[in-house]
């Protein structure tokens, strides 16, 4: 059989595999994020469509489908593991498992992590059995993540942590968490660093959510007083912490760097014209308003045209490795600019807060939450410095 | 006149700072009110403090117990305000009602409350969620005596709380401002929680009978009378954008003075630096742009108009950018509700949309201008 | 279709930017015929060349002697020549024109010549000093067996030189677009220099009398093509202005590279830094919308007419600010005549101008969505 | 008498003497800065009227009316020289003298200068004898004009200047220089200048004048030869020139930073919208254009409002010593917005460049002049780290 032959074969194979499993439920667009199923130790379904779903694909190790077998995964080839994505978007499967487990955690520990590593928690995040949360920042380490302080010390047979992280995602609902502490404190502050793994039921551990200005959140602020960490749940060498996580962080920067999309990929002024209503000549009829969002959707649909250049080149292999900076700088602030300009077409309505005629104050609340979007996952103030340093190269940057 | 401020307002700002500063503070002002989930969303008690200082009767005649003094004046207190984010019926029962009820009989009837802090008055304008006062639809049409309204209004700032509230509405004659007392038949009200965490009200008016009495000034004139009432209150409110902006401004110059980043205060930062010198010189031309529009108003210079708009829309554009700039400089924590930059935001983003945003004024002054 | 060139387009813009960087380069080119003041404003020699390396007749039909390639393939060679600021007709005459004779009997008699690179078009569609296509008034009244044109038309590029002028008018069954010889009795062209020192010309139809032949496609069908004509020569304006922007950033990177002030490179300045990198990634933005448009017009896309007002707006945008950032990190010596810069500036100001101006763009993208 | 009275007095006796003296031609607004008279060792008169006025006034010493009349001034107190002001204001009188040696040497001299050199200097200038140019900048030294290496040489008996200025305003008409020279090679930069003055005349001294983007300035490169100087020509102490510097360019930065009014108050929209023409509702027809130019005038009317507030506070001594900075960068960037809104309304008829219909291309000259604003007299950039320094107190700026 022909390579295109095997991969229409796989593809017939997919489709009647989702066809027969995939639950009609599991094939409505997500309303909110309370769609989404985050397993763990407790698992929380919304319904039984949906744990049925997420067990069926984990069976088939289709959680993680380009992981290998040997770790919980599907062992399928890039090739394949496309097919299946568009197999599942074609019938708008869900998909079926959120976690840090695979879309952080997991690409370190192949990476980095040892065999017996490997073995312990991929499988386990294939499965969704074990909720993952991420330990970077600290109150005193935002962009310069690498001057973290949180205290990591070989006591012989185990490592004693204590210390504190902020903005650890869902850090109150996950059952393990894999963070960032300072093993060396005499060492340049990059060679310090060790990457490290433990229960979030450890004795020691505790956790406060972070209540934001849009309201509640999925953040937390996590304490460690006095945790007792075995010894072998370090990935990767002592010391050489800051690998992995620059690794991790690339990862997300390139996640995050499509944001700017939003799921809104038509014209805003479109969009909103009905909510302002029509001046005598058919034009919008706040005339500045109107001039602005011209112009916003001028910038929108020419980042959409580089949206889709950037995942062009970068699956050609062509893209320079810090455009997601510079993805991830324009993505976010246009977010930024579209929920402003939301808010101004929304007028006094767009301010209530908590009515249910708002949606308990849904266009105030996102707009809110975008202004995270240039700090959270690296600033822009952090991305335009790496621009100017690694693609304009200019000194001392 | 000089663009600056004489001696007795140089002294009116100290106290209100003074006063401001100690008891309308965040932390014992807004953040009560709203976590408390007061309905009124402000103290009366601080309300009183206000008028026991003489505050309420700045733009009350001496003749009628106020202290005869004028727009200027209140911008002063109002750019207090805005510095402390101090929830208060201020504005709207200070300034715009004063200036409404001003040389009218309804002044007998309201403006000792207003002068004791007791009465907090409302105006109710806004039909839709843009303010549009050239295209006010509420009816008030003849029934008996007097008036019959009909229509809905919201963004009614204070107005679950409010004593008095003011109504534009159409007559057969034209646009008419009417002085309504809360508990009017008919007259339903919801308050409602705003971003800011300051309550606004959407009215609904079926077939609310006033008396004749009710009118502001004369039938069908109420054109003029809003016009007046609606720019002392964008001059007052640019003040307090003043003060929002230049308050987060220098929270967040502070900030920067602080809070160290890769061994380094983040303040040495030239991005940083020239950022924050751009911005001072915005909120400093804000503040000009307000006193010299409030400085109008009291010569009563054809001109005011066209600078209460330039110095909304500017303040609004100034303290907008404070803001913004203040989250970002501030990192993560200013995204915390426990840190008070975020409540500078919200706070910016309702009074931008009070009595017209940045764009409705720009636009506005185009067409004063004849373009 | 992936948003990047393939290995043909990348060899085609290897070959055009080493050839415009010889043969076209500003000392070489436009500061030549700048300084001698020739009366076309570019060099026809180069025009020969362009023909010689096939540029010329990249967008016309194998069929016709051409390279059959599209707006893709043209737009490289325009990012090059916008960053040498070569003077030259390809835009108008190799895209505009070509784009307007195309699958008409008039290429029999123009192709050849533009394929030699012989030949000069031009295209009269402006009225006033604003691009306002759908406004046009020019009158082409019937006269005997075919028309009398009567009416002005500026900012006609290259007019002065053109052999062959493509003219938009209005007859009774509506606009028509017409070719015209250079010398029609009745038309009289004044050559006017623009800041750019490229020439533009006025134009002065009195009663210009043509046959019926000179009609391009149908009688009263002219805004299809028109439309058609102005996207091809808006798309390839963008690409100009992203070579200009692109150019411009990279002169002035070179120079933050080598400038000294306060005992530092000034490209260490962390201010100059953030800007710099804002630039470049709106020039990236700029870029890819205009390949994107020309992407869409080589599909003949129903979305291509709004892309391609992105993307003309967008590197309009970008190309300004990378002159403005240009001159202003140069400093003083951004000013002088002397240094290329500021002929940067000059050639985005007259591009900016071409096929409608951003805001132009950014109001047809508006109406084109219904708002 | 009273003050008052007194003044009353003086204003009618100025108001006869100007209404007497002041030729009618001088009473008509400056058409452009050739209508400018410059005085100098051969100076050009437009016409008999403007050598009248010059004379007349520089006979009263009110071409300088409020230096001491020793110096060739017209020893008025400050009251008195506002009615002056006023007065001529009044009829509209021309400024009788343009002159660098009255706006900035002068004051210098005022200041810094000895007996001697007050004597010898002021009352030439006062009457328009010798015009006088500035050097400053240098090549290699702009923003950081301390950096300045141009070189002068103690020889015992003269001094002995070589190296090159550039920026030198109408060095090319000028009769002598006032220029910043280094005196002393070892001590640190701001330490080694000194501030001399001698005649353009002397041997060694040449110039060239600068084509800019704009065409002509009056701008010229300055090369100075193994010039000879003697000794009593400088002001102030011997590498002391540093502080003669700074007082000069405050008082230059406060004369520019007016400059944003540029003469033009009102609406710019206003005066744009006939060239553009109005739609059908009677609004400028372009509608974007039309948004800018709004934001503009808000910006534009705002600033004038600072341009009186800054002024008033000078007056009356309130106004912070780094206010200037302010007023420089906000002016001169607003210039530069303006003229872009000119061309964009301008279009193509503002492209042209040499037509007479154009004025020579009036519009896209200015343009490109007031390029310059942001850069001459401090750029933007140096004046936003002064306030950041000077006003915010912000560390290390």
């Amino acid at each position: 059989m022909t390579d295109a032959a095997e991969l229409n074969a796989f593809r017939e194979e997919v489709r009647a595999w989702l066809g027969a499993n995939c639950p009609p439920e599991m094939r409505e667009p997500m309303r909110d994020e309370t769609d989404a199923c985050w397993g763990g130790r407790n698992p929380v379904f919304k319904n039984e469509a949906q744990k049925l779903w997420m067990e069926r694909m984990a069976g088939r190790g289709w959680t993680v489908p380009d992981w290998p077998k040997d770790y919980g995964g599907g062992g399928l080839s890039p090739a394949e593991t496309k097919i299946m994505k568009q197999e599942m978007a074609a019938i708008g499967a869900r998909n079926p498992l959120m976690s840090f487990g695979i879309s952080m955690l997991g690409p370190a520990l192949l990476k980095y992590g040892n065999e017996e590593q490997k073995k312990r928690f991929l499988p386990e995040i294939a499965r969704g059995e074990i909720r993952w949360c991420q330990g970077y920042s600290e109150p005193n380490a935002g962009s310069d993540l690498a001057s973290l302080q949180t205290k990591c010390e070989d006591k012989g047979d185990h490592w004693l942590v204590n210390g504190q992280k902020v903005w650890t995602s869902y850090a109150d609902k996950a059952d393990w968490i894999f963070c960032l502490v300072r093993t060396d404190f005499q060492a340049p502050k990059h060679k310090g660093i060790s990457f490290l793994l433990f229960d979030m039921k450890t004795p020691g551990v505790s956790t406060r959510p972070i209540l934001l200005i849009s309201g509640n959140s999925p953040f937390c602020e996590t304490f460690f007083d006095d945790v007792r960490v075995p010894k072998d749940q370090v990935v990767g060498e002592i010391n050489k912490g800051w690998d992995v996580a620059k690794y991790l962080l690339g990862h997300e920067r390139e996640m995050i760097s499509g944001m700017g999309l939003g799921g809104q990929t038509g014209s805003l002024g479109e969009a909103l014209v009905e909510t302002i209503g029509r001046d005598e000549s058919g034009r919008l009829a706040d005339p500045l308003l109107r001039a602005d969002l011209a112009r916003f959707d001028v910038d929108a649909l020419a980042f959409r045209a580089m949206s889709e250049r950037f995942i062009d080149e970068l699956k050609a292999g062509m893209a320079h490795p810090a455009q997601p900076s510079m993805m991830k700088y324009a993505g976010t602030e246009l977010n930024k600019a579209r929920h402003e300009l939301v808010m101004a077409a929304g007028g006094s309505n767009a301010l209530e807060w908590e009515s249910d005629r708002s949606k308990k104050g849904k266009a105030a609340r996102e707009w809110l939450r975008t202004k995270a979007n240039s700090i959270e996952g690296g600033t822009s103030e952090v991305q335009l410095g790496i621009i100017a340093k690694r693609i304009l190269d200019l000194p001392g940057a | 006149m000089p663009l600056y401020l004489n001696e007795d307002q140089s002294m009116l700002r100290d106290t209100a700072r003074d006063f401001m500063a100690a008891e309308g503070a965040i932390g014992t002002q807004l953040r009560h009110w709203r976590d408390t989930g007061c309905k009124d969303g402000f103290g009366h008690a601080l309300w009183k403090q206000l008028a026991e200082l003489g505050f309420t009767g700045i733009l009350i005649d001496e003749a009628d117990g106020g202290l005869g003094l004028g727009h200027v004046e209140a911008g002063i207190v109002l750019e207090e305000i805005g510095r402390n984010l101090t929830p208060s019926p201020f504005l709207i029962s200070a300034v715009a009602a004063v200036e409404a009820l001003k040389g009218t009989k309804h002044r007998e009837r309201w403006f000792p409350g207003i002068l004791a802090g007791d009465v907090v008055a409302a105006l109710a304008v806004d039909e839709g969620p843009k303010h549009r006062p050239e295209a006010i639809a509420m009816k008030a049409e003849r029934a008996g005596n007097g008036f019959r309204l009909s229509g809905r209004k919201q963004f009614v700032v204070q107005g679950a709380s409010a004593d008095l509230i003011l109504v534009a509405a159409q007559t057969e004659e034209g646009l008419t401002l009417f002085a309504i007392e809360k508990d009017a038949k008919g007259l339903e009200i919801e308050g409602v929680r705003l971003t800011d965490s300051s309550i606004g009200a959407r009215m609904d008016f079926r077939d609310v009978e006033v008396d004749a009495d009710a009118v502001i000034g004369e039938i069908g004139q109420g054109k003029a009378i809003l016009d007046r009432v609606l720019n002392a209150g964008r001059a007052g409110a640019a003040s307090e954008l003043v003060g929002v902006g230049s308050a987060s401004m220098a929270m967040t110059v502070d900030y920067l003075k602080q809070r160290k980043q890769f061994g380094r205060l983040i303040g040495e930062f030239q991005a940083l630096q020239h950022r924050a010198a751009h911005l001072y010189s915005e909120l400093e031309i804000a503040r000009a742009a307000a006193l010299k529009a409030q400085q109008l108003l009291d010569e009563g210079s054809a001109e005011a108009e066209a600078m209460v708009s330039v110095a909304k829309a500017k303040a609004g554009r100034a303290s907008q950018l404070a803001v913004q700039e203040g989250v970002q400089m501030h990192g993560g924590i200013g995204m915390t509700d426990e840190y008070d930059i975020g409540l500078y935001m919200k706070r910016d983003r309702a009074l931008n949309e009070l009595f017209g945003d940045d764009n409705y004024h720009a636009d506005k002054l185009a067409r004063m201008k004849g373009y």
